[in-house]
């Protein structure tokens, strides 16, 4: 199987290591991710104005690019994911934007919203299998007590990222149960770390991630995983240094056996 | 985008609404103030089911320029059944008229429950402002019945 | 010059939501992770926006404080979404303005050796046009 | 030719002010077969009338239009005005110039304009009217209820006690609805139980009151005063002639793991139960879900201990047949799930739960034994939260549109109760407004307010945090101080939603009566007729109809009672003349009207017909008048023309068509 691959601008540069461990992991469980070739930049906030086109267009070449592919298009980031999963349903949904839209692109054909846009974890979950995962798991985490941080951008709003329930999520959970770890399930994993604001408002932001830090390691984990770059950074930055946070993707690479594979590279 | 509206033109559109669901609708519609078009005119009948579709062409005929037929919910049927014939009626009927080339918009079968006044004046919005859009029907008008 | 009451309308397109909705519940206020640094609380926007006080909503400490996690667009139960009238009352100011909350020179004193790229990036995305 | 008069409602400025009603007699003068046209302030008026009765008998008049409000609301009345004046009834038709026209439109010349139309219409269709003469069909003397909780009960007696025999069905093995499960009600605190109990007895023991427990209605033929209603009673697995209610098979019972619906899954109970020890009847019932003997074929111990000899496996559905002249739908009421409101943990903590859950924690015979406890550690709460507004009054798909009513008053009571009975744990509760509307309900609040301390915050809670602790932090805000607030809570009580019982849909679709969106049953009119179905012969009782509290249920139970009565205390009924009717010469007997009609009122009989001289014997269909309802369905389907509908002929709708459209 093989899938269009936005893998966005911190992946690219900062962070490659996780992107490498996506690719890796992919190969391992039987699906392969194709960059899309010349992406741009999604812009990392989804532009919320109904009047907002031209911050939405480079999404809408990603979307199209895929479609022309015949392929569906995976994403790493979550906020990449955010970004592109609500312009594609406003290029599905809302005639206003879609028009004018297609006015700017002057495609072939226009584009409709017909492109599915998968995050790497709803891969996992609906494509893969997380018990087929849990099959491939050579190096199972054992004892591991994770805390799952998913914040915002994954799953709200509830109706258009269809990503999992917004108040109480387990796709993360069951993705820390499949490479053999013990999730820890607390009530501070869907709240905002603040992570936009940290540029200019450390004090606030230091004060969301502590919050989440001892909400986790109250309910017993010695870690957390996060799908968003930006919210490790910030965690990691933040919170109050007792809590180690990763990417998903290294630990996927560390329970498939594959960690030391892309460390070499 | 826009459409070129011609200012001077007013639809004539026919609506049937049964008199269980969709004519109390639109009572409620109408005491709860929900305006819409004058344009709309209402024929009460006891079911949808009632609505010949020859009524609809008979309405094209003598120059509406369009035909809403409401009922209630599918399941919901006064009759119990009504609405399921009626809507399989308009099916083939619609089907038909746009093998003719009349315009697929100005024919609409709306489901709206005696509870619905909202829904019933937003329904009729729309149905005005598409027929406007569409203009004048000039195709199945029979320019003899026009009374000058 | 725009009036008031012009810019209280072109919140209401910009943001697409009809602050007449709003029922005065507060759950918005209470989900707010931002609350407590806000000077105009979430569920006071709506009547900033209904009563054309525009001026005082774009002024606000609020604008910047707002993380747009969604939580009170998630939350809300008469579907006015607070986040996204004070995303377009941002709007307003980005596009009205070349003084914005963020200033190309301020950037390198602000970096670390680890910020990712999508920090710049959505810092710049929200602060400026 | 027909002689028609036009009747013109100001109706006030109803009409008036928005239609120029002059300008409307006046354009009524030039119509075909209009003699007489003249305007007033309330047609429907005993002197409104008067002047229709004189016109008639003046003007010699053979046919009325009269421009007014919605037929719905009186074309009755303008009926009998004609029917008293010499004229058939059915020679009378109303444009509605009210509900379609004059409240809706702004602009006086548009709204004339429009009116006329409307009027045009009705002469259109008055001058094709012809006299219809309604026949007669019977009344059974025999109600039927359809939910056995409060409102169905009430419902039951009071026509009972009229002196007409009642049947009850209800789904569960016992009478008594949501009630019997209440610890006490609001504002007297009166125990649930004590006031309940004795109707439920009353009942069980009226001589003209037949219960079907565990019962379902499986369809309903018929039309008013003529119902034919199959009944589908459970196998209940225990005759319930021969057991005596000892309760020992409950007691020996090996499967004790089931969730009890009546504790609403806060305890178990066996698999041979009754969902409570003052269950009418007090015969138990096999949940062969749960049943070993049932499962494997082997333990039968309720058998071998049941010294009546009552058990019995082999039992099976019935099916009852029985006719009824009126229908009662009393089926209350549940609370919405909370699965799409998981900001308040429900599903992540045993401590969060909903007021329903705490009537059953407070209650003597719950699962706690009356004691109010932490189901997670069975610890006392010392702070206890509330949250209002739950799922109601919401604008998204999550919650529903409506106020349930009921919740501001519970949960000043349930905080009431608890200040009273454990003076040192805090209530708070988290409100929108408290709407408290009822006698004696304000006065209660405020006593939960001084006299308990029970501390109120305006403002909605955003999201149950879970401690590790054990603890639930709420975070809320206070909008009056202008404070977001985090409050450390043993227990927090959700004022969930109302919602209709779901199974409601589906008798609403077999009694023909109508729904609304949100899955409550319509009333004939929102005021005057509040307690009617649409549908003739269906009444309405208690939550089924829209939230309420029970007194108000209580009143609405007597109300529908009173209606069936009125409709059982009748000899015959007029039916509706508006019936379909075959035209001899053009049909062919093809059977497709037969097909198409769901009351099965069309036969077909061999007819001797002269056909333009041509004698000769034919298949001809013929519609049964006290069977036909007047949809119309054979009318359209009938592929020659030959049916055709009195009363909304297929000349008249043609006539109306042309009218508009002129």
């Amino acid at each position: 199987m093989k899938y269009s691959y936005f893998p966005g601008c911190t992946l690219k540069n900062k962070a490659q290591d996780l992107d490498h461990y996506a690719r890796i992991s992919a190969e391992a469980l039987g699906f392969e991710l194709e960059e899309i070739s010349e992406w741009q930049c999604c812009g990392g906030v989804y532009p919320l104005g109904t009047d907002e086109i031209a911050t939405k267009l480079a999404s809408v070449r990603a979307l199209n690019d895929a479609k022309e592919k015949g392929q569906e298009l995976v994403t790493l980031c979550s906020a990449c994911h955010h970004v592109i999963k609500r312009v594609n349903d406003d290029m599905k949904n809302v005639d206003d934007i879609r028009t004018r839209a297609n006015n700017y692109m002057a495609l072939d054909e226009p584009y409709e919203g017909e492109t599915n846009v998968l995050h790497y974890l709803e891969v996992l979950r609906d494509i893969v299998g997380f018990d087929e995962l849990k099959k491939k798991v050579t190096n199972p985490l054992k004892g591991k007590k994770i805390g799952a941080y998913y914040g915002c951008l994954l799953l709200r709003p509830g109706k258009i990222m269809a990503f999992d329930d917004p108040e109480n999520p387990k796709i993360l959970e069951d993705f820390i149960r499949a490479i053999g770890a013990e999730p820890v399930i607390y009530p501070y994993r869907n709240e905002c770390c603040g992570g936009y604001i940290s540029l200019k408002e450390e004090e606030m932001s230091k004060n969301m991630c502590r919050k989440i830090e001892e909400s986790a390691s109250g309910f017993g984990a010695d870690m957390l995983i996060t799908a968003c770059p930006l919210c490790m950074y910030n965690l990691n930055k933040n919170n109050g240094g007792n809590l180690p946070v990763y990417y998903f993707t290294e630990l996927l690479a560390e329970a498939l056996g594959l960690k030391e594979e892309v460390k070499e590279q | 985008m826009s459409i070129e509206k011609n200012e001077e033109f007013r639809p004539k559109i026919v609506a049937f609404c049964c008199n269980w669901c969709s004519y109390a609708g639109a009572d409620l519609a109408g005491s709860s103030r929900m305006s819409y078009s004058a344009d709309v005119k209402i024929i009460r009948v006891p079911c949808s089911c009632r609505v010949n579709p020859m009524f609809i062409l008979r309405a094209f005929e003598r120059g509406a320029d369009g035909v809403i037929m409401c009922g209630c919910h599918p399941g919901d049927c006064h009759y119990t059944s009504g609405n399921f014939y009626a809507r399989r009626r308009m099916t083939l009927l619609f089907s038909m008229l746009d093998y003719i080339g009349v315009e697929s918009g100005r024919t609409r079968v709306e489901w709206v429950s005696a509870a619905e006044g909202a829904k019933f004046s937003q329904t009729m919005h729309e149905f005005v402002d598409k027929i406007t859009s569409l203009g004048k029907n000039v195709r199945l008008e029979d320019l003899r019945c026009r009374n000058l | 010059m725009k009036t008031e009451k012009n810019r209280a309308e072109l919140i209401k397109e910009i943001s697409g939501v009809n602050p007449l909705k709003c029922m005065k519940c507060g759950k918005c206020s209470a989900s707010c992770p931002s609350y407590n640094e806000m000077d105009i609380k979430p569920h006071q926007f709506v009547s900033y926006v209904i009563n054309e006080d525009i001026e005082s909503l774009v002024n606000s400490k609020s604008l910047w404080k707002c993380l747009s996690c969604f939580a009170c667009v998630e939350r809300c139960p008469r579907d006015v979404k607070p986040g996204k009238l004070i995303d377009a009352a941002r709007q307003i100011v980005v596009r009205e303005r070349d003084n914005t909350y963020l200033s190309p020179d301020e950037v390198p004193e602000l970096l670390d050796p680890e910020t990712p790229q999508q920090l710049l990036v959505s810092a710049f995305r929200r602060y400026r046009r | 030719m027909q002689r028609i008069g036009v009747f013109v409602c100001h109706c006030g400025t109803n009409i008036a002010a928005t239609v120029d009603v002059k300008k409307v007699v006046e354009m009524a003068q030039h119509e075909p077969g209009v003699v007489h046209a003249e305007d007033y302030a309330y047609m429907c008026s005993e002197a409104g009338q008067e002047l229709i009765h004189k016109a008639i008998k003046e003007k010699k008049l053979t046919g009325l239009v009269v421009c007014s409000c919605s037929p719905r609301m009186h074309e009755t009345t303008f009926r009998n005005a004609a029917e008293k004046a010499g004229l058939n009834p059915y020679m009378v038709e109303i444009a509605n110039i009210r509900e379609h026209c004059s409240w809706i439109h702004k602009d006086i010349g548009e709204a004339t304009e429009k009116a006329v139309i409307l009027m045009r219409a009705a002469i259109a269709k008055v001058n094709l009217d012809a006299p219809l003469k309604p026949g007669e069909s019977k009344v059974t003397k025999r109600a039927l209820v359809i939910g056995g909780g409060i409102a169905g009960i009430q419902t039951a007696l009071d026509i009972a006690e009229a002196g007409y025999p009642v049947d009850i069905v209800e789904k569960t093995p016992s009478i008594g609805g949501r009630m019997s499960q209440l610890d006490k009600t609001f504002p007297t605190l009166d125990c649930s139980s004590c006031i309940l109990t004795p109707k439920m007895g009353e009942v069980n023991a009226h001589p003209l009151i037949n219960i079907y427990t565990y019962s379902e209605v499986e369809s309903v033929a018929g039309f008013v005063g003529d119902f034919t209603v199959e009944i589908r009673k459970k196998a209940r697995s225990v005759d319930m002639d021969k057991c005596t209610g000892c309760g020992l098979c409950q007691e020996k019972c090996p499967s004790k793991k089931s969730l009890s619906e009546f504790n609403r899954g806060l305890s178990t109970r066996s698999a041979i139960y009754t969902p409570f020890a003052q269950a009418v009847p007090n015969v138990p019932v096999i949940d062969r879900e749960a049943c070993i003997k049932f499962k494997t074929g082997k333990c039968g111990i309720c058998s071998k201990v049941c010294q009546a000899g009552a058990i019995d496996y082999d039992q099976t559905d019935e099916i009852v047949t029985e006719k009824y002249g009126a229908i009662v739908v009393a089926t209350g009421f549940d609370m919405i799930k909370l699965d799409k409101y998981d900001e308040y943990a429900y599903s992540q903590s045993k401590d969060v739960i909903t007021s329903l859950e705490l009537e059953r924690i407070m209650n003597a015979a719950g699962p706690t034994g009356g004691h109010l406890e932490r189901l997670s550690d069975g610890k006392d709460p010392k702070e206890i939260v509330f949250i209002q507004c739950v799922g109601s009054r919401c604008a998204d798909d999550r919650g529903k549109s409506y106020c349930s009513k009921i919740c501001c008053m519970y949960t000043a009571k349930h905080a009431m109760l608890i200040r009273d009975k454990y003076p040192d744990t805090n209530v708070t509760v988290f409100y929108i407004d408290v709407r408290t509307p009822g006698k004696n309900f304000d006065e209660f609040y405020r006593r939960a307010v001084e006299d308990y301390g029970v501390n109120y915050i305006k403002g909605q809670v955003g999201k149950v945090i879970p401690q590790p602790n054990g603890k639930l932090l709420v975070q809320g805000a206070d909008l009056l101080d202008s404070k977001q607030i985090l409050k450390e809570a043993d227990m927090v009580v959700l004022a969930a939603a109302i919602e209709p019982n779901p199974d409601v849909r589906k008798i609403a679709t077999m009694l023909t009566a109508s729904i609304d969106t949100n899955n409550f049953l319509t009333e004939a009119h929102a005021k005057l007729r509040p307690v009617e179905s649409p549908t003739a012969g269906i009444f309405l009782s208690g939550v089924c109809q829209g939230p309420k509290d029970i007194p108000e249920t209580v009143s609405q139970a007597g109300a529908a009672a009173v209606k069936a009565i009125g409709l059982l205390a009748k000899d015959k009924l007029l039916t509706n003349p508006c019936t379909a009717h075959s035209d001899e010469l053009m049909c062919n007997g093809c059977s497709q009207c037969a097909n198409v009609c769901p009351y099965g009122a069309i036969t077909y009989e061999d007819r001797e017909v002269n056909d333009h001289g041509i004698r000769e014997r034919r298949r001809i269909a013929v519609v049964n008048d006290a069977l036909c309802q007047g949809c119309g369905a054979c009318t359209v389907t009938c592929p020659s023309g030959a049916m055709d509908l009195q009363g909304f002929s297929n000349r008249q709708i043609l006539a109306e068509v042309d009218a508009i459209c002129r």
